[in-house]
C-alpha cells in the first residue's frame, strides 16, 4: 500500500495524484498500477504511466484525467489515505542514438513524455509538442525539459489553434528540421498515434509510442491486454509494452478497440 | 491446514486459479508460491492459440469480464518453455487441459504424460464441443462423461473436473464426471455475460460475450457448490468470487473440500497470503483445529 | 416512447417488474404511476401463499438476495381486494400469474378472465412443477410450452412469458414460448444464489437459497437477451439490474423492446423517473427521435 | 436527498446522525429508510429508527451502531453530503392509557424509546431503563426525559453491572412498582424482547416492541420483512411494525432469525 500524499487538480481534466512509496526507480514510458479504494465496486486496478519519481523523497507521481468512473473515485481520494500500488511495470521508452527527439502528447498522454523529457541525455535535442482541448486542459508544463515546448489547443486558447498533429506538421515544415536525426515518441489517442506512425513511415523515422489497453494483472500473466501486432498474432501491452516501436502495431484494429 | 484431493496433497487448501496466474511463475515476484496450495496453470491447449479479439476484458459492478478465448503457447511450447520453471516451483502444479474434441485432450495428455514434472491436472470442460456444433463439453453429463472417461484411461494422476456453472442441472454433471472416475469438481468456471458500450453501440468485448468472475457471481456460485456437495462424495474445490478469508470459509461451511482465487488477485497480489492468514486467525479465534474440521458444518434450519 | 408489445401498447417502454410494486397501488405515493408504462403486479397464485421462512433478503455485492416465496394473497383477496383500487392507477396492469401445476396456471387466469380489468398476462414459469418433482417449468422447453399452450387457449388477452436465466439454454424456451403463441417474453427473473452467515454456520435466507437481483446480474442477463433475440421474433421486455438511463439503452441497442426496473426501486424509488429522463435526454442529445429507432442496432465487430 | 448536517460518534458504539429534511412529523417508534452513499457495492437502503425530530429546524436524527459494512461505510459520511432518505414508515409505540411508562432499551435500542419518553403526556410516569456493554456504549442520555432513568453495563462501568433484564428485575421488585399500573416498551436484542414478551405475560400487562427485519422496500410491497406471528403466518415489520404487540409474535421463529 501506499500512502497518498497529494491529489490535486492541475489543470481542467488533470488530476497529479503523488504517492509515498518504496519501489524501484521507473524508466519513462513504465506505468503503475493503482487500486481503487475500498469498499467500492470496482475491481481492477487502474493503469497510469509514471509522471515524476523523486527517488530521494520516495515519491512516485502520475498525471490522470478523469475518464469514467473509476478514476472519478480515484479524484476524491485525500491526502493520507492508502491505495494499493503495483509496478513499475513495463518496458519504458528506449533512447534512440538520434539527436533530435520528437516527444508528441495528446491530452494527458503528455505525461510519460513528460517524465521521458527529464531523462534526456546530455547533448539530446527535444522538442516537446502539447495538444490539449484548451489552455484549461494543458498538462503542468514546467514538468517538462525541453529545448522547445510546443503547444496546440482546439480553441487557440494558448499556442497554436489547432490539433497536435498540426502543430507537428508546422514544426516539421521548418527549414531546419532534419528528418535524418529525428526520432519520434509519442502518447495519446489512437487516432493520434496512428498518424504519427503514418508520418514515420513516411520519413523513415524510429517512432515509439505508448500503448493503452484494459489491464488485469499487469505482469503478463492474464492476457488481458493484447494488442494485434502487425505481424499476426498479438503482444501484451502490459509485458512488450507499454511502449513499442509503431512498425509492430496492427493500427486499423488498434483504433478500432474502445 | 493440508487438504487431500483423492491422492494430492496440498499444505493448504487455496490454489490459484486457472487463467490469472500465467503457467505458474509469472507471478512470482508478487506471490509467495511457497505458501499456496497449489498453482493452476492458464488452460493448455494441444496447438497454440492467439486467443480473441480485444478488448479482452471489462469492468462491471462487482465484476469482471473476460474473453481472454484461452490464449495459450500450446503442449509443445509449454513443455520446452515452461515446464522445466515449473518443476523448481514450491507448490503443487495443476496443469489446466482443453480441447475442441475429446482427441484432442485425450492427445494432450498423452503429450504431459511422456513428460511428467507436474502433479495434476484440472480438465477445463467450459470449451465449445467443436464435433457437437459448439456446444460446451460441460453442458451435459454425456459429452463431459466422455471426456473424463477418455483421459481417465490415459493418466494415474489426479483428475480434477472443473465445472461450468452455465447449466441447468450441474449435479447430473457432477454426476457424471464423479461415475467416471473425476478425483475432485472445481465448481466452477466464469458466468457467461456481456457488457455494451452505449456511445460505439458495440459489444465492449471484441468477443461479444465474456465471462463473469469476481465477487458478483459469489453467491450463485455458492448455490452451485452446494448442489453439487449434497449430490456427490467427490472433493469439491470452490471458485468464484473468493476475495477473503470469509469468501473461502463460508464456500467450506458449505462442503467445499478446497478453494481457488482468481481475480480477487487482479485486485491485490497480497489477496492468497491475506485469506490464508484471515483463515488461521478465524480458525484460532473459533478454537477450531483444522479448516476441515469446518468443511460441510452448514447448519440448516429446522423449518 | 410508446412501444407496443403485440396487441399491448404501454406510452413508454419501462415497467415496473414484479415483485417490487406489490398489486400496483402501494408503491402510489413514491412512484408516479401515471408516468410508467406498466406496473407487473407480484406473482399471483390460485390460493393465497405465506411465503418462506425469514429472513427473506440478503445482500451481497451489487445485488440483492430474495427467497420471498412467491408470498401472495391469493386470487380471490386479489380480485376481491386489490383489483378494483388497479382499474384506478393511470397506468398498465399486467398481471403476473404463477401455479404449480397446468392446471392451476389455466384455472388461475379463467378467475381472472371472468373479472377482467387489466391489460395483460405475465406468465412466471420460475415456479417448480410439483408434478415433475420440482422442476422450474422454464427449465425445459416441453414444460414451458406446456404452460404457455394451455394459458393461450384461455385468454385473448396479451401473454408475455417470463423466462428463467437459470437453463443451459434459454433460447430453446423462448422459441417453445413463441411457438405457442406468446405475445413477448420476458428476460428473466432472477439468478439462483444463496449467502452463508460464517458467525452461526448458517445460511442467511430462511429458504436457504434465494435468487440474485441487481447490478450484479446485468452482464449475465444482457448476454441472455442477446441469445434470446438472436433466435425469436417476439418481442423480448429486458429485465436484471437496470438502475439508470444507460442500462436501459444498452438493452434495447441490444434488442430489448422495453425493461422492467426491480430491485433498483428499493435503491430509489425515483430511479423510474430519472431513467425515464436520462433516455429522453439521451434521445435528445443523440438526434434519435423514438426508443424503437435504437432497438436492436448493436453493431457487431467485423472479426 | 437530505443533506447530512451532522454525523457524530458520541459514544463507544453509537453515532448520531443529523440531517435536514422535509418529511412530515414521525411518530416516536417510526423509522426512516436511509440510502448509503454511492457509489458502492451496496443495494439496500438501512433502516433506522428516529432519535429526533426538531419540526421548526427541519432536522431528523437516528442513533446507530456500526453493525456491519454498511452502517461502517455510513459513519464515514461527512457533514454536507447528501443521502436518500424515505419516511417515516411503519407504526410507532401505541399510547398506552396506563400511567406507568416502563421502557427497555438494549443497546442502540434505547434510540427510538428515548424519543418516545419525550413525547410522554403529563400525568404519566417514563422509568427508562438503558442496558449497554461499558459506560462508553450508553446512548446520550440528556436526550431521555424520564421520572427515572436507570443504567445498567455488563461491566458495571455505569450503574448496575450486569444486564437490563437484571435492572428491570431491580426495579420491578421495588416495592412501590405497581404493575396494576404498568405498560411496558421495548427495543433491543430479540433476546431481551422475548424475555420482556415473557414477563408482561406472567404479570398480564401490555408490552409494545418494536421489531427488526432485513427490508427491501419499506413500504409494504415486497414482502421481505416478514416475521411469523404467534397466530400462523407473517406480517410486515415494515408496515404492521416496527412496533407490534408482544403478544403478535412468534418469539421462538423471531429469535432464531439473524
Ligand atoms: C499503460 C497505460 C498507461 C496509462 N497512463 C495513463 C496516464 O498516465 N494518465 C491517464 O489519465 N490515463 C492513463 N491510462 C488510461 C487509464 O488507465 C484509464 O483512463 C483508466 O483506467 C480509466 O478508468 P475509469 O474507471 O475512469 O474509466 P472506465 O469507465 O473504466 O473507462 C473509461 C475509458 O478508459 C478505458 N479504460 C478503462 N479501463 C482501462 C484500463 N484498465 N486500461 C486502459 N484503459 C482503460 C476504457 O476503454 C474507456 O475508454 C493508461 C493506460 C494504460 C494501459
Ligand atoms: C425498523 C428498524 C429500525 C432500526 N433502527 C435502528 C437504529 O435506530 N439504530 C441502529 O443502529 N440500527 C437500527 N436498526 C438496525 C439497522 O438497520 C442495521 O444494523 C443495519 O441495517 C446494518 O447494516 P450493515 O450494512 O451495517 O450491516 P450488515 O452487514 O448488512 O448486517 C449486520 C447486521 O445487521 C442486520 N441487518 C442488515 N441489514 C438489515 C436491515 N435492512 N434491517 C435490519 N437488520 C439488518 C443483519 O441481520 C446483521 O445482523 C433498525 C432496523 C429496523 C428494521
Ligand atoms: C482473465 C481470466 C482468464 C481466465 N482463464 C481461464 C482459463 O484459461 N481456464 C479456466 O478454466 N478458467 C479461466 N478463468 C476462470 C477462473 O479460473 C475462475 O474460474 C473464475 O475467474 C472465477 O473465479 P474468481 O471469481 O475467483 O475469479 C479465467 C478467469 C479470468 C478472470
Ligand atoms: C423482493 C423481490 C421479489 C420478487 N418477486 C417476484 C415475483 O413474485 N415474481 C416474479 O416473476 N419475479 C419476482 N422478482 C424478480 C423481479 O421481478 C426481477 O425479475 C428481478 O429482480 C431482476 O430484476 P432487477 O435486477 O431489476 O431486480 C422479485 C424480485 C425481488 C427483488
Ligand atoms: S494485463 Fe494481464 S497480461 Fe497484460
Ligand atoms: S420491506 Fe418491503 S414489505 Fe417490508
Amino acid at each position: 500500500m501506499a500512502e497518498v500524499s497529494a491529489n490535486r487538480q492541475v489543470s481542467s481534466s488533470g488530476f497529479l495524484l503523488t504517492m509515498a512509496t518504496e519501489v524501484p526507480s521507473p524508466d519513462p514510458g513504465q506505468f503503475v498500477m493503482v487500486g481503487l479504494p475500498e469498499p467500492g465496486a470496482f475491481f481492477l486496478r487502474r493503469p497510469f504511466s509514471v509522471f515524476d519519481f523523486q527517488a530521494r523523497r520516495k515519491r512516485l507521481s502520475v498525471y490522470y484525467s478523469v475518464a469514467g468512473p473509476g478514476t472519478e473515485v480515484l479524484s476524491r481520494v485525500r491526502p493520507g489515505e492508502k491505495l494499493s500500488l503495483l509496478g513499475p511495470l513495463g518496458r519504458g521508452f528506449p533512447e534512440s542514438p538520434r539527436r533530435l527527439h520528437v516527444m508528441v502528447g495528446g491530452g494527458r498522454g503528455g505525461a510519460p513524455l513528460a517524465f521521458l523529457s527529464r531523462r534526456a541525455r546530455k547533448g539530446k535535442r527535444v522538442l516537446f509538442l502539447v495538444g490539449a482541448r484548451t489552455e484549461e486542459h494543458v498538462l503542468p508544463l514546467e514538468r517538462i525539459r525541453a529545448s522547445k515546448i510546443f503547444v496546440a489547443t482546439e480553441d487557440g486558447s494558448l499556442g497554436m489553434r489547432g490539433t497536435v498533429l498540426d502543430l507537428l506538421e508546422n514544426v516539421v515544415s521548418s527549414p531546419d528540421f532534419d528528418w535524418a536525426e529525428a526520432a519520434l515518441y509519442g502518447c495519446g489517442p489512437s487516432a493520434l498515434l496512428r498518424k504519427l506512425h503514418a508520418m514515420a513511415v513516411k520519413r523513415r523515422v524510429p517512432c515509439f509510442v505508448s500503448l493503452e489497453a484494459r489491464m488485469g494483472c499487469g505482469l503478463g500473466a492474464c492476457q488481458g491486454c493484447a494488442v494485434r501486432k502487425s505481424s499476426g498474432g498479438f503482444f501484451l501491452v502490459c509485458k512488450e509494452g507499454p511502449v513499442v516501436d509503431s512498425l509492430s502495431v496492427d493500427w486499423q484494429s488498434y483504433s478500432e478497440v474502445r | 491446514m493440508t487438504v487431500h484431493l483423492g491422492s494430492l496433497r496440498l499444505r493448504n487448501p487455496l490454489m490459484l486459479a486457472s487463467g490469472v496466474a500465467g503457467y505458474g511463475h509469472e507471478l512470482g515476484d508478487v506471490i509467495d508460491l511457497g505458501r499456496v496450495g497449489a498453482v493452476v496453470t492458464k488452460t493448455l491447449t494441444l496447438k497454440p492459440r492467439q486467443g480473441n479479439a480485444p478488448p479482452r476484458l471489462a469492468e462491471v459492478p462487482s465484476g469482471l469480464l473476460n474473453s481472454i478465448g484461452l490464449a495459450n503457447v500450446g503442449s509443445r511450447a509449454f513443455i520446452s518453455e515452461h515446464l522445466d520453471r515449473l518443476r523448481n516451483l514450491d507448490t503443487r502444479i495443476i496443469v489446466s487441459v482443453g480441447g475442441f474434441t475429446v482427441a484432442e485432450y485425450a492427445k494432450l495428455v498423452l503429450e504431459l504424460e511422456e513428460v511428467g514434472g507436474f502433479d495434476a491436472y484440472e480438465v477445463n470442460i467450459s470449451c465449445p464441443n467443436v464435433k457437437a456444433g459448439g456446444v460446451n463439453f460441460g453442458s451435459t453429463p454425456g459429452k463431459a462423461a466422455g471426456v473424463v472417461r477418455a483421459l481417465r484411461s490415459k493418466t494415474g494422476r489426479p483428475l480434477i473436473v472443473k465445472l461450468t456453472p452455465n447449466v441447468t442441472d450441474i449435479p447430473s454433471v457432477a454426476v457424471a464426471c464423479e461415475s467416471e472416475g473425476a478425483d475432485a469438481l472445481t465448481v466452477g468456471n466464469t458466468f457467461r455475460a456481456m457488457a455494451v458500450d452505449l456511445d460505439s453501440r458495440r459489444p465492449v468485448l471484441g468477443a461479444t460475450g465474456g465471462g463473469l468472475s469476481g465477487p458478483a457471481i459469489k453467491a450463485m456460485c455458492m448455490a452451485k457448490v452446494w448442489e453439487v456437495v449434497s449430490s456427490v462424495r467427490t472433493p469439491v474445490i470452490a471458485c468464484g468470487g473468493i476475495c477473503s478469508a470469509g469468501d473461502a470459509l463460508e464456500y467450506i461451511v458449505v462442503g467445499a473440500a478446497a478453494f481457488q482465487v482468481g481475480s480477487a488477485c487482479f485486485r491485490d497480489f497480497r489477496a492468497p497470503e491475506s485469506i490464508l492468514e484471515g483463515i488461521t486467525e478465524f480458525c484460532r479465534r473459533k478454537g477450531v483445529r483444522s479448516v476441515a474440521e469446518l468443511r460441510g458444518t452448514l447448519e440448516l434450519p429446522r423449518t
